[in-house]
């Protein structure tokens, strides 16, 4: 048998095994009983001088098979943890022909698909981009138009009252000192607590100056937990004696 | 070849090509009669003819072309150029509100109705083509009275102006501070 | 829009872009339900079946395209050169199907089923797009995890991955060596 082999042509030591199988007309389970691994240590052992990395492979596979043969002559040894290298080859050996076989389909389908051409996009005259409004509807619009009365009524309306306080003088800081006294005789107070129903912003800067006079003279105490709570207020150090 | 396969064959030719081709080189190369090649490109274009067809078979002194069919270029261009979806702040909708209803609005007057600046909104309104400049007001600075724009009707399906749904306005509109 | 103007419409539409365009984006640009995109797809993949029709609807993953039919491609070939789709090398089609079949997959495991190195095909897949990296396994080293692509699908006429070939399968697969 003078059969020359490149191992070049050959897709790893895997496809030349397989290939030698497929020319002995044997099973992959048979490879152990037949020519098929001398065969193949005989190849690598001619084929010469070659890209060490893509021999390595090669040589590494009639390796093993070598081991596999030497095995077979001895004594039936304990199965090494790492399984039954000739079960485990004969394995691998299946795994590869089975995508072989896939691979050969898949060529089929290649072919098959690389007969539907397909063409370049066309040359396709494009406006400038245009801008749909999304959640802009009439009753949005109208929502809006509501929105803005509303406030505008509140505005209006809180200097309406405004003008009307300052007409009346109704808060004076001396009142409204006299008046923060008066309620924190009943114990600790809220500063909010100190304002009418509905108070205007005379009558909040007024109260919070009355305040401010109060901490100075030490007449009463404030504090405020965090930023924007309301300030509590209660008798200072100089008691309530002199009001 | 029989007539149907034959106009199939061109139309893959056609199609592949994207170019025009001659109808002398398709009877050459398919080995048929320039007769053969009429009859099947006669019935190609009376197909892409109907609505179910989005080619149109283009002819030009000798030579025969696929391109898309004119009538849904817009669908096309739907397709390659999908509009920018973008949505209005409520900054932006309350400024158009006013330019809406009081039009023409100098920006001074919208602000007096808002209480806060507003030339953000106005430019952005300007960008999306709600509104647009319509004058000047022939008062101290001539300031540039705006308006809504044939987009801004469209947009709201709107025949006119007068079309805009009645709100009850507030009672006493505050006049722009000056 | 009548089905038939929206069949019409989705033709013109792939004519223009050449490439696949998704079924999502003709469904949104045209403002249609998917249904009614799915049934026009399916009249015109019918249509273009029959011998008269030149053309073919190719689909794969969520993707439509208009392709030649592969009936013609000799007649096609006689009129034009078309560009030959590239083909894959042996080797690199090995690694592409240990891919696909066994996807998520990573380097290693691919040595071990084909019993050599497969740096130089992956890389080669990865600038074919055919296949992308899909993640990371969660063992030592985290190894890159390797799956196909949609032109995957497109290279190979396949729809899915449902529609890869099926052969009875060994038993059990060699370990990867690690």
């Amino acid at each position: 048998m003078e059969l020359v082999f490149e191992l070049k042509s050959f897709r790893g030591p895997l496809d030349l095994l397989l290939h030698l199988i497929g020319n002995a007309k044997i099973d992959i389970r048979d490879i152990f009983v037949s020519e098929v691994t001398e065969q193949y240590i005989r190849i690598v052992g001619q084929s010469g001088i070659m890209d060490l990395e893509e021999a390595s492979g090669f040589i590494q596979m009639a390796a093993t098979l070598l081991l596999i043969k030497s095995r077979s002559m001895l004594p039936v040894l304990a199965v090494s943890e790492e399984g039954d290298p000739e079960e485990q080859l004969i394995r691998q050996l299946e795994e590869y022909a089975y995508y072989q076989q896939i691979a050969a389909r898949m060529q089929g389908l290649e072919q098959a698909a690389s007969r539907m051409f397909t063409k370049l996009p066309e040359e396709f005259p494009l406006k400038p981009v245009t801008y749909e409004l999304e959640g802009l509807t009439l009753e949005n619009l109208i929502l809006a138009f509501a929105r803005l009365s509303a406030r505008q009524a509140e505005n209006t309306g809180e200097e309406a009252v405004q003008q009307a306080l300052i007409l009346m003088d109704e808060h004076t800081v001396p009142r409204c000192m006299a008046e923060i006294l008066r309620k924190l005789r009943k114990g600790s107070q809220r500063f909010s607590s100190l304002l009418s129903c509905a108070p205007t912003r005379s009558e909040v800067v007024t109260l919070f100056l009355a305040l401010l006079e109060l901490l100075k003279q030490g007449r009463l105490s404030a504090r405020q937990e965090e930023n924007s709570n309301d300030i509590i207020l209660s008798r200072g150090s100089r008691g309530l004696s002199e009001a | 070849m029989t007539a149907q396969r034959l106009k199939g064959v061109i139309e893959s030719i056609l199609f592949v090509c994207g170019e025009s081709v001659s109808v002398d080189s398709l009877a050459t190369a398919l080995d048929v009669t320039l007769i053969q090649i009429e009859q099947a490109l006669y019935l190609l274009e009376t197909e892409y003819a109907q609505e179910g067809r989005g080619l149109h078979l283009k002819r030009f002194a000798n030579q025969v072309q696929i391109a898309s069919k004119a009538d849904y270029a817009q669908e096309v261009e739907q397709v390659l150029q999908p509009a920018q979806h973008m949505t209005l702040s409520q900054s932006a909708l309350e400024t158009l509100v006013i330019i809406a209803y009081r039009q023409p609005v100098t920006r001074q007057e919208i602000e007096a109705v808002r209480g806060v600046k507003c030339d953000y909104s106005i430019q952005s309104l300007m960008q999306k083509d709600l509104i647009r400049e319509s004058g000047r007001k022939e008062t101290l600075g001539r300031p540039i009275l705006y308006g809504t724009t044939e987009r801004f009707l469209s947009h709201f399906g709107l025949k006119s102006l007068e079309d805009l749904p009645v709100i009850s306005k507030p009672d006493t509109p505050p006049e722009p501070a000056e």
